[in-house]
């Protein structure tokens, strides 16, 4: 049974279009995999499932009603993971990821297990500011597993992470999948789960057809 | 706990963990308004006459200096993104953030004025009112420069182009915050005026949370 | 309505204002020729204020304009916000520096006229610092639409100040009579009350409206430009 | 080209991108200064009292909202790390921001002031006064701003507390401009007053920018 | 012969020790990649060859002579890559490439072969502030070429690059060796390029072996 429905869907960045009539559906315990060349609108696309980017064109149905009906109740089901990492330098990483859990209005009962499972424990009462890159990545984690939400969004989640910590992801993800969630992850490398599918995002219009700027 | 409150007490512990940042804004205040008897010379009944306008007018530029980074810094490390994510209404984040900032810019400057006003030779009404009209109006402040402050995310020279939009809006609270000083300073009541601003600060409520909404949905695209 | 919606399509508007303009710009010319002569040489000078007089005839036509032309950036905003009109957006980038030069020329006009008449080019009376916030209202428009490389983005934002904007224009205008009124009360810009004479009512409405037929014109031809501009980006882009 | 002029090519070319951000000090500047009749009352003869001291602090306020970004972007985007490894001297590199600040905003600032003096009623002698002493007080202020601008970067708690160390060094220059505008209004002379701006301003310059250096290096670690 | 000797490097952060009496020493035409865990140190190594940190004790030495003797020297011979791109977003892709040459008081010579290395051609007159994160890397990384330096510090510079992307940094970076280039990576995924070695960063103290913030 399909959960998540995509149909026809269709973008634009700056007045360019970035992809057209993209549909795709995505059931529990799926990840979905996007790749593609730089600038094929990966990034794009999560946005848009986040509803933070309006689409042009086309639709998306959760449990077959559109999401864009009840957007609070679409939230409540997303947790977000971008290029940024949406942390704040002057809190502690523990008090970054139950403040984030306060922001969804939930409990934070989750946070010790998430912070557990990509090793911060230790680092849990460190003000994120001091953190290297990585071990804020690992904080920007730790927070979308502390969310308990259905549909995991992750841009490049891999990014910065050690080998340790990549194996981590891949646990935290592949429990998430086999407890029913879904997740759909923009990557450059490989994401080693069972039920991966790939998504290639072709670029056609091609990232760099474009000439002058105006 | 309610996501209005989490955000609240988010910002408000971001602020106290780094407090020089409430200090400065409070001593740009006072230097602001230090400068004028420097500049004007000792006549003390020009002074007072001009003490409300002056004061006034240095609360306000206060509280904008503060409010450039009211969302930008959400913005640029991309907590704007859990915000806009966030299962609850973005207008009530709005009203979250403006709240926050007011309680540690307009609250402090509304406590700080009138000890201001005795260096320019206010009466006591005079310093009653003044921090009065302060607490009372400077939400209205918060507000306006929170809408400003959501416009010009992802603009460039943010600060000035957010006063600029914000200066002209802020008239109003200005006027009646001033006028009622100097009416208690005439005699007359400041009760009428009082009210004024109460209902400028109402007005801004009303309305001004579902505009900053609508612009930090726009910055999220 | 109907008709307005029409319109809304840029395509469409191109089509109607390639009929429209040639038509508007000659009864522009015509009534602001007509205006001319009656405010310039028909008119009487008046018996207390002379040939000065005649800076009215732009003067007040040029306020009335730049009030008149806020509402219509307010009214395009939510155009914009609500109902997407493509064409809202464009009309407003084309219709605010129109309407912040007729403001302009309403301040220049009036201190101008205010040398010979209160032997000062400013004073702080309650009409003229409301008009002068509503120029810095338009420049914050202008300056915010303008503030970003994502032209739609800037477009969005200016569209949210014109709405602010529009509910605190009688708030500023109010609070700004009550403040000048409280220090100085009927100061000199009292002419001759609402009994103006025929004499000089007509000029001054032919000329009121030769204004606002240019103001008109004004605005279509930089919306036509506005939209071959996005045009052209947008064909670049797509190359 | 050198490294100095490079910098100042790239910054000069930054705002000219924007031609608005000019603008938009520029216009905070007239709302700026136009506010303080609005809060103090319309009266002519007060007004022109008081026009230097508000000008002036005006013309401080626009050059502090136009300041807050300036080392500050280049610190968020890493540019502030290739400056910190130019193969040339630092002190030079935060001379030339300084300087790009000045032509942009000190400098328009000068030219416009004189006419926001016009309705205040200065005399003409009196808008001399003023042009001249912005032209050369403003140096200073760019130079002090950027201070504080390269102080407040980054993670350090104290930097917002000196901050608070570097507004205070403002107020000589604020009190010796607006005096010099003043004391044409009183009849006397205001070369003095110029003299002791000119030689705060190369006091500046021969302090400040090591200064900057220093607090850019901190920043940068 | 040795190009590069460290001796004895020490260094902290925020009072913590990150690493003690590392020594290397790394020759022409050599790249050394820098790997271990999150918060190992790699970046703070980087910066501080770069003397963007001071460091604790020990010394580097470039061709024998100490480094901090003459630093405008040493920094005309480094080109640095962050974790930040440090990109103006106003500016073109051009422009940024351009003007970091002449803020290093070099021509623009080189700047066309380096958009060309990374397919940056068409997008060489966008401005920055449109491009994907990918996209900004790339620039980033040209500009690295166009600086001409000879030591190359490259933080994470596989971060965000597409594969096609990663093998033309692969590309520049065999050329770079090639002409006499040293260069140092830190990077969480193999660099397979000839010549290289690697220091594996190991964290004593462990990374999360600190308690409280001070
Ligand atoms: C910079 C200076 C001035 C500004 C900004 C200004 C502004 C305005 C505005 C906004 C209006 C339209 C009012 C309305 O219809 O609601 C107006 C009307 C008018 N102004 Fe001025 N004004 C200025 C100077 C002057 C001067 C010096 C005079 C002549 C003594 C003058 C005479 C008039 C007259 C006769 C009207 C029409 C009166 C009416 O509608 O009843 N203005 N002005
Ligand atoms: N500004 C700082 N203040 C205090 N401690 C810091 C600071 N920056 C980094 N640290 C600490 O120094 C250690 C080394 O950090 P560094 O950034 O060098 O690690 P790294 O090897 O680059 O890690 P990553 O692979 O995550 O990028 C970490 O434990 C980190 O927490
Ligand atoms: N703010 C923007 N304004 C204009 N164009 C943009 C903007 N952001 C992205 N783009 C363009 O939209 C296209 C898609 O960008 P997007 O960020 O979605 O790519 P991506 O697949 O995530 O790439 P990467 O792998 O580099 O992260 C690119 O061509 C990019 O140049
Ligand atoms: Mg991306
Ligand atoms: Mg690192």
């Amino acid at each position: 049974m399909t959960d998540l429905e995509v149909t026809g869907l269709g973008c634009r960045r700056g007045g360019r279009p970035v992809f057209r009539d993209l549909s795709f559906s995505l059931a529990k315990g799926e990840l979905l995999a996007l790749t593609g060349r730089n600038g094929s609108g990966k990034t794009t696309l999560l946005r848009a499932l986040a509803l933070l980017v309006p689409a042009d064109a086309g639709a998306i149905h959760w449990q077959g009603a559109d999401v864009a009906a009840d957007r609070e109740a679409w939230r409540r089901r997303i947790a977000w993971l971008g290029h940024l990492d949406g942390l704040k330098g002057d809190l502690t990483v523990r008090e970054n990821v139950a403040t984030a859990c306060h922001l969804r209005e939930e409990g934070t009962e989750r946070v010790d297990a998430a912070l557990a499972a990509f090793e911060l424990g230790p680092l849990a009462s460190r003000s994120v500011r001091t953190l290297s890159a990585g071990q804020r990545r690992r904080a920007a984690l730790a927070r979308v597993v502390a969310a308990g939400a259905r549909l995991w969004l992750l841009d490049e989640p891999l990014n910065a992470l050690d080998a340790p910590s990549q194996a981590a992801l891949r646990a935290a993800l592949g429990q998430h999948l086999a407890t029913g969630g879904l997740a759909i992850a923009a990557t450059h490398a490989p994401i080693d789960v069972p039920n991966a599918r790939t998504l290639l995002m072709d670029s056609s219009p091609p990232p760099g057809g474009e000439e002058h700027e105006p | 706990m309610s996501g209005f409150t989490a955000l609240l007490a988010r910002d408000l512990r971001l602020v106290w963990r780094r407090p020089g940042d409430v200090m400065v804004v409070l001593a740009f205040f006072v230097v602001a308004t230090v400068l004028f008897p420097l500049g004007i010379g000792p006549e003390t009944n020009l002074l007072a006459r001009i003490a409300a306008g002056i004061l006034w007018c240095a609360a306000l530029f206060a509280a904008l200096l503060s409010l450039d980074r009211l969302f930008a810094a959400d913005y640029e490390d991309g907590a704007l993104d859990l915000l806009l994510l966030a299962p609850w209404p973005l207008e009530l984040a709005a009203l979250a953030k403006c709240l926050a900032h007011w309680i540690v810019t307009g609250l402090p400057l509304a406590v700080l004025a009138p000890f201001m006003g005795l260096l320019f030779g206010l009466s006591g009404e005079g310093l009653a009112a003044l921090g009065l009209t302060l607490l009372v109006g400077t939400p209205a402040l918060s507000l306006i420069g929170g809408l400003a402050a959501a416009l010009t995310l992802g603009a460039r020279r943010g600060g000035a182009l957010l006063a600029l939009l914000a200066l002209p809006l802020c008239v109003p609270t200005l006027i009646f915050g001033a006028g009622a000083v100097e009416a208690v300073a005439t005699g007359g009541g400041f009760l009428t005026h009082l009210a004024i601003l109460g209902a400028l600060a109402l007005l801004s409520l009303a309305t001004l949370p579902w505009a900053i909404a609508a612009a930090l949905r726009q910055a999220g695209e | 309505m109907a008709s307005l919606h029409v319109l809304a399509n840029p395509a469409r508007f191109r089509r109607f204002s390639q009929k429209v303009l040639p038509v508007l710009s000659g009864a522009t010319a015509l009534v602001l020729a007509v205006g001319l002569y009656l405010a310039l040489v028909e008119s009487p000078p008046d018996y207390q204020q002379g040939e000065t007089v005649r800076i009215m005839f732009i003067h007040v036509p040029s306020a009335w304009l730049a009030m008149a032309g806020y509402a219509l950036l307010a009214g395009l905003g939510a155009a914009l916000l609500v109902w997407r009109h493509p064409l809202a957006a464009l009309m407003a980038r084309a219709a605010a520096p129109v309407g912040a030069v007729f403001a302009a020329v309403c301040l220049l006009t009036g201190s101008l006229w205010g040398r010979p008449m209160w032997g000062t080019y400013w004073v702080w009376d309650a009409r003229l610092t409301s008009m002068l916030l509503l120029f810095f209202l338009y420049l914050g428009h202008i300056a915010l639409s303008r503030a970003y490389d994502d032209a739609e983005r800037g477009d969005r934002a200016a569209a949210i100040l014109a709405l602010v904007g529009v509910i605190n224009l009688p708030v500023i205008k109010f609070s700004v009579d009550w403040w000048n009124t409280l220090h100085q009360p009927a100061s000199v810009m009292k002419l001759g009350g609402p009994s103006i004479h025929p004499a000089i009512l007509t000029p001054l409405m032919v000329m009121a409206a030769a204004l606002l037929l240019l103001f008109v014109v004004l605005v279509m031809v930089r919306t036509e430009t506005e939209i071959d501009r996005r045009r052209l980006d947008a064909a670049e882009r797509a190359q």
